[in-house]
C-alpha cells in the first residue's frame, strides 16, 4: 500500500516467528471456541480470528519490556505478545490462578509481566493509557515502547483524537495500531467513518500515518520496522492502519447478517494463516514435518492450559473485598 | 377489559416506538447498530423503525457518545423527541458532560427557554459475566443530578406505558434497561398507553415487610416471594419505576403500614440511591418503624468475572429472605 | 491565506453592515467592563476584543432563523447575530429581565428567537449540540445554517473530533467556526496543538477546511459565503480557522504575563476595529460624521439597556424550583 | 511544640507538592496551564514546580481531560505517582470514563496486578458566580464509585497534610479544592507531615448536636458557631475530610454522644453523599437519637447566576443556625 521502497523484508527465521505466533493465536481461538461450545467457557468472547498477521508481526519486533494496552478483542494481541497460557485459561475460566484471580475476564485479561498493561472493554479507551506509559519510558530514559491496539470504529471516538494529539506532541514512543477489520459491530466502515483512510487522520497531530495490509507480512513488517525504530530513536508516535477482517463476527454467536456474504467468503479465502504456511515451505523455509509438529507442540501446550484453568479453584468470595484498594476492604 | 398480549420487554419498548413514531413524526432515534441493516440495535429493541420510518428518522451513528447524545440534544433544541440509545450504562461516562452539563441544565440555564425532550436508552445489569465495565447501575449519580428523569420499568407493561411516556416528556429522561427485564415475558394489554413517570407501583400486597426496588431486582425480590410465605413474612413489594424523581408518598405509605422497610436494588450500596430513600423513610417516619432500614446493594468492587463472585456480587432472593427474617426477628 | 481567485467581494453595504456589527460588539465589551470596574456588575467575563470581524461576518450571512452555538467567550457572538441588548444586560446582572431571567448569566447566554440556541461553558461543547441542530434543520426541511463556534485550544478536545466526523457523515448544514486567538487560557497554540493549522483538520473528515485572516473582512467574507452556500446547498460542513487575537486575557482580571509583549502590541496596533473604519472612509463608503452618528446610535442603545438591566429586578428564590423541569419543583 | 506558620490553602498544596516531589523523584504532575510559563495552574497552586523540577516532570497538558487521566493512569502503571489537574469538578465529565471505568478499577480487574497510584485534584465550589457548568460538587458520585478516593480539606494544615497521603497512596484519590478554603488562611506546623485518609476530625467540640460537613461547608457551619452560641446550642462540628472511605466510627460516636445530628453540605441534597451518613447513622443508632437526622443541602437544580439566587442556593450559616434550632426544639 504506502511506497516503501528498499524496505526491510522478513527474512526465514522472522517469517518462521510470525508464523509460530500466529499458530499460537489461532490454535487457542479455536480451542476457546470450542471449549464454550461444550459449555465449559461462559464468557462473552470476541476473537481475533483473521487478523493473526498484524499482532504477530509488531510483537516480532517488541521486547519482553515492551507493552500493550489492548482492548476486548485482544486475546490475539496479548498471546502474540507472549502472554502464558496457563494462567491465561484460567483467567478466561473464572479460576483462582488466572491472570486476574478470574476477577478480570476474557475483557481485562493482564499482565505487566508480559507487557499486557491494559485491556479495556471501552472503544477507543486504550490510546490514552499507552500514552502514560510511553510517558514513563521516556522519563525512565528506557527505550521501551507501548503499542496501543484498537479498531476501526474507535477511530470516531474522542479519546482516540486527544491520545493522538498528545503522543505527538510529547514525542511518545506509542505504536497506534489500528486493527481495521470493516466493521465496528454490525456496522460497516463506511457509514461510521468520514474519511476513507484512517491513516490520513495522522495528518491532524503531524504524525507519520500509513495504511498497511495487515494480512500481509511483508508489508507489515516494513512499516512496523520503522514505527518502532522512531518511537525508540525518541523520533516519537506512528499511526498504523493495519487492514484486515473479522471472521468470526462481533462476538461468537453474533450472526452475520449484516455482511455482505461475497465479500465475506473472499476475505475468508485469503486466510493468511495457511497462505504464509504455504509460503513457508515454497521458499523453503520449513518442511511440512516442521510445521506439522510446530503446531502439534503449540496445540499440546494448550491443551494443558486449558487443563490447568478447569483444574484451578474457583475464587472465594472474599475477592469482593481485595484488590479494589491496596488495603482489603472491612468484611 | 382489554386483551392481553403476551410479550417481552423487548417487544414492548418496540410496540412504544412504533406507537410514538406513528402518532408524532418528531419522534427520531439514534444510536449505534440502530437502524435495520445493523440490526434495529444490540438487543433488537428497535428492529423495524429504520424500515418502517425511514433512515432519516431512525440513524445509526458511529461509535461517538458525545456526538450522539449532542445531536439528540440539538435535535430536541430544534424541536424534535430524540430518542438515543448509549449502548450500555458504562458508556455514559464518554458522554456525561452532555448528558450532565448540557441536557439537563439547559432548561434552567436558559431560564426555561429551551427544553430538551429527550430519551436516553441504555442497557445494564450483571449476570452475564460481562465484567468490570458492562454492568454497572449508576442510576444513582442521575438521581442525584437535576434536570433528569430516571426510569427502570421491570414489566413488559411497564416498560411500554413508561416508555411512551418518557418519549412524550418534555423533559430528558434515561431509561434504564437491564437484560433480565428486557427478556422476561409479561403480559401487556393491548391498549396499554402512558403510565406516568413517577409513580411506583405496589407490585405485591403485603403487611409484614416493605421491600422497595426496581429494575432487574424487582424480578429478584418476586423470586423470594415463595421463600417468604414459607416463613410466614408477608412482603409488599414497591416496584418503584421512576428513581427520580421518586413517589415518596407510595414508599412511605407502605413503610408506615408495615414499620419494617428493606431497600434492594443492584447498584452499590455505598453512596447508592438506597441511601436517600432510607435517610428520607427515617427522616419521615421518625419512632414510627420497629426497625432500622434494611439496604441490600452490591458491595463496593467493580463487578467481578468469575461466575462464583457474580453471583456473590448480586443481591440474590436468599439475601433479601435473610434479611427480611432478621428485619422480622 | 487560502487562494480564493474570483473570491466574492464585499460590496459598501456589506462593509457597513460589518462594520456596524463590530461597532456593536465593541461598544459593548467597553461597557461591561466599565461596568464590572465600577463593580455595577460582578461576573466572569470572557472578552471577544480583537476577534470581532469573524462573528460580524458570519452574521451578516446568517438569517434571522439560522443558528448559533457558542462558548463562555460568545458575547461578541451573540450581539453579531443580534441578541437584543436590554435582556442581554439584565442577563449579565442577574436579573428577571434577563434572557435566562437571570439564572444563566454570561456564561450561559441564550436566546432561541434570535437563534442564539447555546452558550456553554465547556470547552469542545457546542459543536455535538450544533450538529442536532444542524439534523433538525434538514428534517425540516429548510434551508437553515448552524454555526457552531469554539476556540482553538478546543480543537485537541474529543468532542470536535466526534462531532466533525458526524457532521461530515450526515452532511450537516453546519459551519465550524474555530476562533484561533493563539492561546487556550494562558497555554500557546503550539504547547497544546500538534498541527501547524486547525483547518488541516478537516482533512480526518473529508470536509473542506480553511485557514482565514480572522480579522480580514474581505478574506472572511469570501470564505464565509462560500460555507454558507455549500451548506445551504446540502452539500455539508465547512471546518474554517479564523486567525485572530485576543487583546485583554483569558478573562478579565488575569495579567498577561503568559504572552510575549512585543507579539501582542503588533497584535493590538492592527486592531481591526479602527482599520476597517479608516477604509470605509478611505473608499468613500461613508464619512467621519456617518460613523460617528452610527457609533452614538449604538452607545445610545447600550446606555439605554444597561440602564434596563440595572433597573430590572432580581429573582425570586421561586426560581430555584422553576425551569428544573417543565413542572416546578414541589416546594 | 513545632513552629506554626501562616499560610492559605494555595501555599498549604504547594508546600506538600515541594515536600513530596523533593522526596520521591516519581512524583509528576499534569495539567492545563500547569507549568510555571503558563502560571503554575490557574489557581496558582502549582506555582515554581516546573521551575524546579523540570518541564518533564511538571507538564502543561492540551484541554484534553481524557488525555490527561490516560496519561496519569499509564504514567502510574509506569511506575509513578502523577498529580493531575482536572481544573474544574465539572470537567471530570469528560475524562469520567478513564476516572470511573480504568483509574478506580484497573487495580480490581486485574485481580492486584495493576495499581494506580495517582491524585486528581480538582477545584469547584459555588460563591462566585460562575453559574451551572462550574461549580458543581459531585463528591457523592466518586464516594458511590469502588476503588477511589475522595478527600476534600477545609484548612490549610489538613490539606497539606492530606495531599501528602493522596500522593503517597497506593490508590486514586481525587482531591477536591474549593475557592473558599483555598484562600482562607490558617496555621501549618511548619513539620506538618501527612495526615492518614478515611479520619475525620472534631473540628469544635460540643455537647447538643453534631454536625458533619466538609470543605467550604466547614467554613459556613464555623461562622454559624457564634449565632449557635448565642443561641446556647453547643454544636460539635466534624470535619468529615475524607468522604469516601469515610470515617463512621468519629461520627457515629460523636453522634451517640449528642443524640442529635445534622449533615450539611454543598453538593445537591437529593440522592447526595449526606444520605449515606445520614442512612447509616439511623441504622447504628436507631432508637437512640433524639431527632431524625437533619440533611442540608443544595436544591435540586444547577448552580444559578445572579447573587441572589446563589446564596439562597447554597447551605448558609443561618440555615445551619435554623435547622439546629428545629433540631433542639
Ligand atoms: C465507548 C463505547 N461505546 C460502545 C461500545 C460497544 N462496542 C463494543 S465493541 C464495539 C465496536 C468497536 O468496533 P472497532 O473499534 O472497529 O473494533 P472491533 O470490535 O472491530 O475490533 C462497540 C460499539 C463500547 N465498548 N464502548
Ligand atoms: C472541558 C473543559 N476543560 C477546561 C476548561 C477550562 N477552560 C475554559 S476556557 C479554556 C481555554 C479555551 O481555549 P480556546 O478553546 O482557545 O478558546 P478561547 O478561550 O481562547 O476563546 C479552558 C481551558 C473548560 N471550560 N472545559
Ligand atoms: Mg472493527
Ligand atoms: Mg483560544
Amino acid at each position: 500500500m504506502a511506497e516503501q521502497s528498499n524496505a526491510p523484508k522478513p527474512d526465514a527465521q522472522a517469517l518462521l516467528d510470525i508464523f509460530r505466533r500466529m499458530v499460537r493465536i489461532e490454535r487457542n481461538d479455536d480451542a476457546i471456541r470450542t471449549a464454550m461450545r461444550r459449555g465449559r467457557i461462559t464468557a462473552p468472547y470476541y476473537s481475533g480470528r483473521g487478523q493473526e498477521v498484524i499482532p504477530a508481526t509488531i510483537s516480532h519486533f517488541l521486547n519482553d519490556d515492551d507493552q500493550i494496552c489492548t482492548i476486548y478483542r485482544g486475546i490475539h494481541d496479548m498471546v502474540a505478545k507472549g502472554i502464558p497460557l496457563r494462567p491465561l485459561w484460567a483467567e478466561i475460566s473464572g479460576k483462582v490462578d488466572g491472570t486476574c484471580k478470574g476477577k478480570g475476564g476474557p475483557m481485562h485479561l493482564t499482565h505487566p509481566e508480559t507487557g499486557v498493561m491494559v485491556t479495556t472493554g471501552i472503544v477507543g479507551s486504550s490510546m490514552p493509557i499507552a500514552n502514560g506509559l510511553g510517558w514513563a519510558a521516556k522519563l525512565d530514559g528506557s527505550k521501551r515502547v507501548v503499542v496501543a491496539y484498537f479498531g476501526d470504529g474507535a477511530s470516531n471516538i474522542g479519546a482516540f483524537h486527544e491520545a493522538l494529539n498528545l503522543a505527538s506532541l510529547w514525542k511518545l514512543p506509542v505504536l497506534f495500531v489500528c486493527q481495521n477489520n470493516g466493521f465496528g459491530e454490525h456496522t460497516r466502515y463506511e457509514i461510521a467513518t468520514s474519511v476513507d483512510k484512517i491513516s490520513t487522520r495522522a495528518v491532524s497531530y503531524n504524525m507519520p500515518g500509513f495504511t498497511v495490509n495487515g494480512n500481509d507480512p511483508d508489508d507489515m513488517y516494513a512499516h512496523v520496522h520503522a514505527a518502532v525504530a522512531r518511537a525508540r530513536a525518541g523520533e516519537g508516535p506512528t499511526l498504523l492502519e493495519c487492514k484486515t477482517f473479522r471472521f468470526l463476527g462481533h462476538l461468537i454467536g453474533d450472526d452475520d447478517f449484516y455482511m455482505d456474504k461475497a465479500e465475506k467468503e473472499a476475505a475468508m479465502a485469503k486466510d493468511p494463516l495457511p497462505r504464509l504456511r504455504a509460503r513457508l515451505i515454497a521458499e523453503g523455509h520449513a518442511s511440512e514435518a516442521d510445521l506439522d509438529k510446530l503446531i502439534a507442540d503449540i496445540e499440546a501446550e494448550i491443551a494443558d492450559a486449558q487443563e490447568y484453568g478447569a483444574n484451578s479453584p474457583t475464587p472465594s468470595r472474599d475477592e469482593l473485598r481485595r484488590d479494589v484498594f491496596a488495603e482489603e476492604m472491612p468484611a | 377489559m382489554s386483551v392481553m398480549l403476551q410479550m417481552n420487554g423487548i417487544q414492548a419498548i418496540n410496540a412504544a416506538m412504533v406507537e410514538a413514531m406513528e402518532a408524532d413524526p418528531k419522534v427520531l432515534v439514534l444510536g449505534e447498530d440502530i437502524a435495520d441493516p445493523q440490526g434495529g440495535g444490540v438487543t433488537g429493541t428497535m428492529k423495524g423503525l429504520s424500515t418502517r420510518f425511514g433512515e432519516h428518522r431512525v440513524r445509526t451513528t458511529p461509535i461517538s457518545e458525545q456526538a450522539i447524545i449532542g445531536a439528540a440534544i440539538g435535535a430536541a433544541l430544534g424541536g424534535y423527541k430524540p430518542v438515543a440509545e448509549i449502548m450500555l450504562m458504562n458508556f455514559t461516562t464518554v458522554a456525561m458532560d452532555m448528558i450532565f452539563n448540557h441536557a439537563a441544565k439547559l432548561r434552567f440555564m436558559s431560564g426555561g427557554q429551551s427544553q430538551v425532550p429527550i430519551t436516553i436508552r441504555t442497557l445494564t445489569g450483571a449476570g452475564w459475566q460481562t465484567a468490570g465495565q458492562h454492568c454497572d447501575h449508576l442510576e444513582g449519580w442521575f438521581a442525584h443530578a437535576a434536570g433528569i428523569k430516571v426510569i427502570a420499568a421491570s414489566s413488559p407493561a411497564d416498560m411500554k406505558g413508561l416508555m411512551l411516556s418518557c418519549i412524550q416528556d418534555p423533559d430528558p429522561c434515561l431509561f434504564i434497561e437491564t437484560g433480565m427485564t428486557l427478556f422476561s415475558p409479561g403480559e401487556v394489554p393491548a391498549d396499554q398507553g402512558p403510565i406516568p413517570l413517577g409513580k411506583a407501583k405496589v407490585a405485591v400486597s403485603g403487611s409484614d415487610i416493605t421491600i422497595v426496588t426496581w429494575a432487574a431486582q424487582t424480578i429478584r425480590c418476586m423470586m423470594a416471594l415463595q421463600a417468604l410465605g414459607e416463613a410466614g413474612i408477608s412482603a409488599e413489594i414497591v416496584d418503584l419505576r421512576t428513581i427520580s424523581p421518586w413517589d415518596k408518598e407510595t414508599v412511605l405509605a407502605s413503610a408506615a403500614k408495615t414499620g419494617r422497610v428493606m431497600i434492594a436494588h443492584e447498584a452499590v450500596r455505598d453512596f447508592g440511591p438506597g441511601a436517600e430513600i432510607a435517610a428520607t423513610i427515617h427522616e419521615e417516619l421518625f419512632g414510627q418503624l420497629k426497625k432500622p432500614v434494611k439496604r441490600l446493594g452490591a458491595p463496593k468492587c467493580a463487578v467481578p468475572f468469575a461466575k462464583v463472585l457474580e453471583d456473590a456480587y448480586l443481591v440474590q432472593p436468599d439475601d433479601i429472605v435473610a434479611a427480611a427474617k432478621a428485619l422480622m426477628g
